[in-house]
């Protein structure tokens, strides 16, 4: 009961976040960097400016829309590339065996170690700011766990007839992997990647707190959020709206992950049954 | 005449590393399979039976080509099957396939039935297009299926489909023998029984050779043309099937024998459990034995000794008591 | 010899299981089991066995339950009870051997202890009298060095010893009655014969009344005074065990029978093919609400303590 | 602030740079955060006086200037380190050898150069400064290479007046001054405390007992501290400037000061369009600075006429600054052939007053004059790297501006290289001309006369978009006292001066 | 177990060569240096001489691989180089803020085990109830909020508007100050502690020895108590540890906004200030943390589960 209404409300949520990226060029009622009149800064929310004004005087409502496009990419393309880091390294470490397995494991408790937002901060003052250092910065530094899951996954698969049984038929192992294996472990990666989303859209919101992240004055949650922490006296508006933009569509990825996961889990399934 | 047999196995060995208990502690040595003989004929059922871990999986996965031996060889009509200038995956493909144990994992969950049989044909350049679907329509009803099954998953089916599903997947590629490891034993007895004569039915048509593993005893001996009984990594006792299951010499085997609870020969009784006189001293409640030192010493002394036409019994080890074994 | 029976230690009358009301896996299965003998309940994978055991312990899991009929146990109405009195029976005059025994005890507490658990439970005794009660219990199911053994860890045992445990533990307070759930399909067959050979023994020797369950007629066989044959739900027959294989009266029971290859059973120079329960038994006909068939106990053996 | 001075209690200042400081050493750091816990501790031969707005001496009783106006005989007053030893020549003598010593490598060099002998001493060619002479023990004097009143560079807290005898490995753990409050416990990344010096040089001071320094590097945190009354100051962002301007109880205590800061945005002249005077001007004319002022800066800022503030002796009281007129700033570019487009990055920090957001602001305001500007956002460190190694178009950055205001024009002297200050690398004859002139000049007036006509001209030059002058402001809590609306950086305060009155709470007692 | 300790002690080598050899390489291509960052202030003017004094002095003209071998044989002995910024050895740089740290992740962990656990045990016993629904939401929201804003809200809610704790700083001894960023660096342990606590539970109350505990007729608050609960600890000690072992390097932004004096704040200012030998050393701290706490979560798994064997 709980699991699907978990399932659901998460798809919900991040659907209607998805929309509202998609439909930002249509439905933004002003233009999120151009349309900053100094003059009207500050607003409160009603009006002409849904959710009030900015300290610059841009619309936030307009600014979330089209910080959403960023924050959104932001998570789903850096967590793209995670799992798929995560997912070879992992697949290949399991299969395999041998030193390569045992390289890859140190590496994953390298990357475990290091905390990864110190080493996105570190990336990203070689990169400088930008969409597409964010996307390097977070999509090289959050791998680990899907890693883990793959190479475990991959581990316990390997020794199932139907992986053994390819391997008879004279299939290669890159074959094997890639149409036996990677299928059975694609729903614990998605499950892992979708709450990696999260992970990662706040992790933009932290490095914008500490000045690194998108180039201003395109809007992304994070430094919407960063830029308002000032003003969370003056127009605490300006401060709120983003961060519950990035709660909600957070907690979006989060409930669907837990959903997902709990789908796939068959032990979840016959207990719910 | 002395045609070299369909497969032969030679002094084959497989040893694990295991884990060592401390950092600088001695390495272990797990041999799972301590120089095993054996030859299947063709048009063969060889049965293989032991305790569990006595290395019967494993023996089969090496005749695969899924576990590198340590030592030893595996021949196919008389060329190596592993080693330099050994058949690559492929072509070892054709020579010999798999029926594994668990119809549950032994049939990828993401593909239809028909893609994974599909696929093999497209791999080794057998067949394409509706060609291909044919022959797999045909291998379908061969095993007792039906052609549109191709287009379901296996958690579509139950259980016994899954198994012939198993079967015809690795009779696809027309092999020349047949793996079956434990091949019903996950099955209900009633499914048994069909499983069993689906397989008896194929190796008459396809002339196809068999090494049959499993544990039991009954099974074994319904299907097999010859028998051998592993203990510990090693053969035991091997011969016809006749005389293995009418003159058990081995104490082991006569242990495992007696230990089947038989119906029949219990119900003039009021309750029978097997002849205690049957096992070996020690073995009744002795531990699972998964690691046990080198069996070095007794490893020369030991020898298969002819007893009787073609039936063969491991000297040593009826002369030692399995406890000094260890 | 008398043809007076002894009142059932249980009774199961038209036990119904389901989940809620719409599914049902049990339809209404009767069978009485009398002190000190050992029924038998045989049947393909699904047909209800355990779920018939579990309902008498009342260990049915939360989707499951059940939805008619009787089961007494000792003039206890195991449907009216309250669940703590129930509980207060499972363990002490009700007692489960399930089929895993990898898994079946608590990995992180050592054997001794989880069976002395029983008696602080059941007994009041303290821990350390408990304590050396569980190593008397270890070693009446022939656990050698059973004091040592008492503080093992269950991963430090093999397969059958940890199942000697589990029978340690519940005939630990002398039940009258002990369900055993495939107590040996887990183990080798060298091993089962030693553990049911066991459960024999003891349960004779105590008078305690056994319910088995499984699938392997070779076993039931060789425990059972009684047999009954369990399919889709239904109980189809119930016999002395000799009668049953002498003269199954179900198709289903005479299709199980043939259709399992027997050791010795081969003939050389041939390989006949097996039957199949098919042959024996069309599916259309199975799974109907049918009275059991029923042949009245044999002459019973003296049961003696 | 005219009553008398309570002694005793316990104050708590803030230090709102950063979240830690580099070094108690203050010689081995360039940063005002530090200076704030320095300042404490240390003294220099010079200090400011903020009221005057010039240097006065402070460690020497007086001075006398030779006949050609480069060497100055001190004579010390009578002063304790907080070991115990008494302040001599030597000591003075010592702490300029050492801050010039090329080892050392101290950012505090810096304050010196002006002294005859540092720079062979930075050289390696001699290894005491010739300029320094020791007369009697109290007594020593300094030659100056130029006629410049050494107390401009010698009063700066960069370089204090260390005790020779004092072990140099102890600087940076248990520092030992001239200054009016001890150290007696250092939390690193988080808080300094201190107690009064009994010794201190000054009668009856420093008032308080204890003085406590915590490092705040987040506004945010600070103004919730500061309502809290966990803090007693309060450096002020905007936007508490504007919130605490608007409330009871706050207005009153707030403690406001044009900083010499010029904040600017500068247009490096290696792009083309840049050398093109119209240019510059049109940028100065499109950008309303007013507004921007006003709303992000919340009006703690002055407009900026020129480079020179307002406080500057040279500063042209006439002077208009560049109004905001787009239709101007269209014509010029059009006339300058920009009339189509022009495009350039402004390389910038997060700073709040004069970085990312003001380029944010500025975005749409050129874009109306057919500019397109965009931002490159970088770390401090990197902007300066920028800069240095002329990768850039333009830079938008806070420079100091006085209070010497001669210093001050120095940075766009075209032999000035871009490294020292010339960022933008101007170079004008006229200006060279004028600015020569007033080094040569020994009169102030006369000097102010040219610098002011200097400072004119780089208004019509316009080398830099002239934003505005930084307005430091101060909030403290209504029981502290004594404190000076230091022109040069607000946060610098001098210890030895502040007090509490009896309606402080419990805690500062 | 002495023997474990020294071989774990032994594999974290080549961990700690990796991660020394990353930040180097990294932090040798990140722009801006520590000179330069004398200089970010634009207020006062650091002369030539000094800059290339400072440069020579700490070895910044060096190429590369020397400078790293020289870090490494300094590391080798100890010596973890010395502070560009402080020009103090690392060691005593890094010092100070250690048990701040500690103290930290300590009182985040204490209160994220102590409301996470218990919060997913009783969740799980009662599965799909009204309080395991919103337990779950709730743990799911504490793993969705930005921790500074959260952090900001607390402050402006505990300390500003209900005047109970101080907003901000470090007293050594207090645990008043220490309440509000332990909150905010311990919601996202806590809420995954909740949820990894009650999938735990729900996966050994299905376990087959609960249902033999059952059979003995166990009772249910026994059950839990003798049976579940140990049990459950093995599942939730690997999530402990790394949660522990992560929340020194997660504390940065906290710190920063607490001002709290720990080794993540000094990591920032490290950074900021191109300080690369307490970059270097900081890291170091942390990943050191991160395998000891993992060690010791080894450890205590040895004592909880005899199934494991160590030594
Ligand atoms: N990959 C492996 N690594 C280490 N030990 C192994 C490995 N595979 C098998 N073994 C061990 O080798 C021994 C023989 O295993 P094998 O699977 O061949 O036994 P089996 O006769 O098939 O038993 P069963 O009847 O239980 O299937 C066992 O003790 C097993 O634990
Ligand atoms: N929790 C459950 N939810 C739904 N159906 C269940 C559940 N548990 C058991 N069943 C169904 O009840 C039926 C009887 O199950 P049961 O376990 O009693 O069979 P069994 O005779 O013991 O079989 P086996 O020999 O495989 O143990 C099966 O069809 C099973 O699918
Ligand atoms: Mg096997
Ligand atoms: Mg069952």
């Amino acid at each position: 009961m709980q699991l699907r209404f978990n399932l659901t409300l998460g798809a919900a949520l991040v659907i209607a976040v998805l929309l509202g990226a998609l439909t930002a060029g249509w439905i933004a009622p002003f233009d999120p960097v151009m349309d900053a009149d100094l003059m009207s800064s500050e607003l409160p929310p009603g009006g002409e400016y849904l959710l009030g004004t900015d300290g610059q005087g841009r619309d936030i409502w307009s600014r979330i829309l089209y910080g959403a496009r960023v924050s959104l990419a932001v998570g789903v393309i850096s967590q793209i590339i995670n799992s798929c880091i995560g997912t070879a390294l992992g697949i290949s470490a399991g299969y395999f065996g041998g030193w390569w397995d045992d390289l890859v494991n140190g590496l994953t408790n390298v990357m475990l170690a290091i905390p990864s937002l110190v080493f996105a901060l570190a990336i990203m003052a070689v990169l400088g700011p930008g969409l597409a250092s964010l996307l390097i910065a977070l999509g090289l530094t959050n791998w680990s766990w899907t890693c883990r899951i793959a190479r475990s996954s991959t581990l316990s698969l390997k020794s199932q007839g139907f992986v053994q049984a390819a391997k008879t038929a004279g299939f290669s192992d890159l074959n094997i992997m890639r149409t036996q294996i990677l299928p059975n472990i694609l729903g614990p990666v998605l499950v892992i990647g979708t709450l990696g989303i999260g992970t990662a859209i706040l992790a933009e919101a932290a490095l914008s707190f500490l000045g690194i992240g998108i180039k201003p004055p395109q809007p992304s949650w994070g430094n919407m959020l960063s830029d308002a922490r000032e003003l969370i006296r003056a127009a605490p508006w300006a401060a709120i709206f983003p961060g519950l933009a990035i709660f909600v569509t957070v907690l979006g990825f989060n409930l669907l992950g837990d959903g997902l996961r709990d789908r796939l889990d068959p032990h979840m399934r016959t207990r719910k049954a | 005449m002395t045609v070299a047999p369909l497969l032969e196995i030679r002094d084959l060995s497989v040893h694990f590393n295991l884990p060592r208990l401390t950092p600088f502690g001695m390495r272990r040595i797990l041999h799972a399979v301590d120089g095993v003989d054996l030859s299947v004929k063709e048009g063969e059922c060889l049965g293989i039976v032991g305790e569990s871990g006595c290395g019967k999986s494993t023996t089969a996965l090496t005749v695969m080509g899924l576990q590198e031996p340590s030592s030893g060889q595996i021949l196919y009509r008389g060329q190596p099957l592993s080693g330099p200038g050994a058949p690559g995956r492929k072509e070892r493909a054709r020579i010999a396939q798999m029926v594994f144990q668990d119809p549950y994992a032994s049939l990828n969950p993401r593909q239809t039935i028909g893609s994974t049989l599909l696929s093999q044909l497209a791999l080794h350049g057998i067949a394409r297009g509706s060609e291909a679907s044919d022959r797999v329509a045909d291998m379908l009803v061969r095993v007792g299926l039906s052609p549109d099954h191709a287009k379901r998953y296996p958690h579509e089916f139950s259980g016994g489909q899954r198994q012939r599903i198993g079967i015809a997947r690795a009779l696809m590629l027309d092999p020349e023998i047949l793996v079956l490891d434990e091949p019903v034993s996950a099955l209900d007895v009633s499914i048994q029984a069909q499983i069993i004569n689906l397989l008896m039915d194929l190796q008459e048509t396809l002339n196809l050779s068999y090494i049959m593993i499993s544990h039991d005893l009954s099974v074994v001996e319904h299907v097999s043309d010859r028998v051998a009984v592993m203990y510990f990594g090693r053969v035991v006792e091997l011969g016809h099937w006749h005389a293995i299951f009418s003159r058990p010499t081995h104490p082991y085997t006569r242990h495992l024998i007696g230990s089947v609870p038989n119906a029949e020969a219990v119900l003039g009784r009021s309750r029978g459990v097997p002849d205690p006189v049957a096992i070996p001293e020690g073995r009744r409640f002795a531990p699972d034995i998964s690691v046990r030192p080198e069996a070095g010493a007794s490893r020369e002394a030991s020898s298969l000794v002819e007893i009787g036409p073609d039936h063969f019994v491991r000297l040593a080890d009826s002369i030692s008591s399995p406890k000094a074994k260890r | 010899m008398n043809d007076i029976l002894p009142d059932p230690v249980l009774s199961v009358r038209d036990l119904q299981i389901g989940i809620g009301n719409k599914l049902k896996i049990v339809h209404g299965v009767s069978f009485d089991i009398l002190p000190g003998e050992t029924y038998g309940l045989v049947g393909e994978s699904g047909s209800g066995k355990s779920v018939t055991g579990l309902s008498i312990m009342g260990l049915l899991k939360r989707p499951l339950n059940v939805t008619g009929g009787a089961l007494h146990f000792l003039g206890h109405d195991l449907r009216r009870i309250r669940p703590r009195d129930h509980r207060r029976l499972r363990g002490d005059r009700m007692a489960m051997v399930f089929q895993e025994p990898m898994t079946a005890l608590n990995p992180l507490a050592p054997i001794g202890r989880q069976i002395a658990e029983m008696f602080v439970i059941h007994r009041g005794m303290d821990w350390s009298e408990a304590k050396a009660k569980a190593v008397e219990a270890l070693e009446s199911v022939r656990v050698p060095s059973p004091e040592e053994r008492a503080r093992a860890y269950p991963h430090q045992l093999s397969g059958g010893m940890r199942q000697r445990v589990m029978v340690a533990m519940a005939l630990a307070c002398r039940p009258d009655l002990l369900i055993a759930d495939e107590p040996t399909t887990a183990l080798d067959v060298t091993v089962q014969a030693g553990v049911l050979e066991l459960i024999a023994d003891l349960c004779t020797a105590e008078g305690t009344a056994v319910l088995l369950i499984s699938h392997d007629l070779g076993v039931i066989a060789n425990m059972c005074q009684r047999v009954g044959v369990m399919d889709r739900g239904r109980l189809v027959e119930e016999q002395d065990t000799k009668a049953l294989f002498e003269n199954p009266m179900h198709p289903y029971t005479r299709g199980l029978l043939a259709a399992r290859p027997r050791l010795g059973s081969r003939v050389p120079g041939e390989r006949g093919r097996l039957i199949e329960l098919e042959q024996m038994v069309a599916d259309e006909d199975r799974g109907h609400d049918v009275p059991t068939l029923v042949t009245p106990r044999g002459p019973r053996k003296e049961v003696t303590a | 602030q005219g009553e008398t001075p309570q002694d005793g209690g316990r104050l708590i200042f803030t230090a709102g740079y950063g979240s830690s400081i580099t070094s108690l050493d203050i010689t081995a750091t360039p940063h005002t955060q530090d200076e704030i816990f320095s300042k404490a501790i240390n003294a220099s031969l010079y200090s400011w006086d903020p009221v005057k707005a010039e240097p006065v001496l402070e460690l020497a009783e007086s001075v006398e200037k030779s006949e050609d106006g480069r060497t100055y005989t001190y004579k010390l007053r009578d002063a304790t380190f907080h070991d115990g030893s008494k302040l001599t020549a030597d000591d003075v003598i010592y702490s300029y050898n050492r801050l010039a010593d090329p080892e050392k490598a101290l950012p505090g060099a810096q304050q010196i150069l002006a002294i005859e002998g540092v720079e062979e001493v930075q050289n390696g060619t001699a290894d005491t400064i010739s300029g320094l002479k020791k007369i009697d023990d109290m007594t020593f004097s300094i030659t100056m290479t130029d006629l410049a009143d050494p107390g401009w560079s010698l009063m700066s807290n960069f370089a204090p007046i260390y005790s020779k005898d004092y072990p140099e490995d102890k600087l940076a753990s248990q520092p030992n001054g001239l200054g009016p409050f001890k150290l007696v416990n250092y939390v690193p990344g988080s808080k300094a405390e201190y107690e009064k010096f009994e010794d201190y040089y000054e009668e009856g001071k420093p008032h308080l007992d204890k003085l406590e320094i915590v490092m705040m590097g987040e506004a945010a945190a600070r103004d919730v501290a500061f309502r809290n009354g966990e803090i007693d100051v309060n450096i002020l962002g905007p936007v508490q400037y504007e919130a605490y301007g608007q409330e009871a109880g706050l207005q009153d205590h707030l403690l406001e000061v044009a900083e010499v800061y010029t904040r600017n945005i500068g247009f490096n002249s290696k792009v083309e369009a840049f050398q093109d005077k119209r240019v510059r001007q049109a940028i100065n004319h499109a950008i309303n600075s007013e507004v921007i002022i006003s709303k992000l800066l919340k009006d703690k800022a002055y407009p900026a006429v020129s480079w020179l503030p307002t406080s500057s002796p040279a500063f042209d009281k006439e002077a208009q600054p560049y109004a905001y007129d787009p239709e101007k700033a269209k014509e010029l570019l059009n006339e300058a052939g920009y009339g189509d487009g022009l495009s350039f990055s402004v390389t910038a920090t997060p700073n709040e007053s004069w970085g990312v957001p003001i380029v944010e602001a500025i975005i749409p305001m050129l874009a109306k004059v057919g500019i397109t500007a965009t931002v490159d956002p970088v770390e401090p460190p990197v902007l300066s790297d920028k800069i240095f190694a002329d990768n850039f178009d333009a830079f938008i950055w806070s420079n100091v501006s006085g209070p010497n205001a001669l210093e001050a024009m120095k940075c766009f002297y075209s032999k000035t290289p871009q490294t020292a200050c010339n960022y933008v690398k101007f170079s004008n004859p006229e200006f060279d001309k004028l600015y020569e002139a007033a080094g040569q000049e020994a009169d102030p007036n006369k000097r102010n006369e040219l610098l002011k006509q200097a400072n004119n001209l780089l208004l019509e030059e316009a080398p830099v978009w002239f934003f505005n002058y930084n307005k430091a402001v101060m909030a403290y809590q209504p029981w502290v006292h004594g404190l000076q609306p230091n022109a040069q950086e607000l946060a610098i305060q001098d210890y030895a001066d502040l007090w509490i009155d009896d309606s402080a709470p419990e805690s500062r007692k | 177990m002495s023997r474990f300790i020294l071989r774990r002690v032994l594999q974290m080598i080549p961990t700690i060569l990796a991660v020394v050899l990353i930040i180097f390489v990294i932090f040798s291509v990140v722009p801006g240096s520590f000179v330069s960052s004398l200089l970010a202030e634009g207020r006062n003017v650091t002369n030539a001489q000094v800059v290339s004094h400072l440069n020579e002095q700490f070895g910044l003209d060096q190429p590369l691989p020397v400078r790293l071998w020289d870090y490494l044989s300094g590391l080798v002995q100890g010596d973890l180089g010395t502070s560009y910024r402080t020009r103090e050895p690392v060691w005593q740089t890094i010092a100070p803020r250690l048990w701040p740290s500690i103290k930290l992740a300590l009182a985040a962990m204490v209160l994220a085990a102590g409301v996470g656990i218990p919060l997913g045990f009783l969740a799980a016993l009662k599965p799909g109830s009204v309080f395991d629904s919103a337990t779950m939401v709730v743990a799911v929201s504490g793993l969705s909020l930005p921790e500074f804003w959260f952090g900001l809200l607390l402050m402006y809610a505990f300390a500003l508007q209900l005047g109970w704790l101080p907003s901000f700083g470090y007293q050594p001894g207090s645990i008043s100050h220490v309440i509000l960023p332990a909150i905010a660096l311990g919601v996202s342990p806590m809420a995954l502690l909740a949820r990894t606590t009650r999938s735990g539970v729900l996966d050994v109350m299905n376990a087959d020895f609960v249902r033999t505990g059952r059979a003995k007729g166990v009772s249910e608050p026994r059950l839990v108590r003798a049976h579940v609960a140990r049990n459950v600890l093995v599942l939730v000690l690997t999530t402990m540890g790394l949660q522990i072992g992560a929340l020194m390097g997660q504390a940065i932004v906290i710190e920063k906004l607490f001002s709290w004096p720990g080794i993540g704040s000094l990591l920032v200012d490290s950074v900021a200030t191109r300080d690369i030998p307490v970059v270097q050393g900081t890291v170091l701290v942390i990943v050191l943390w991160f395998l000891i706490i993992n060690m010791l979560v080894d450890i205590a798994y040895a004592v909880i589960d005899p199934r494991i064997k160590v030594g």
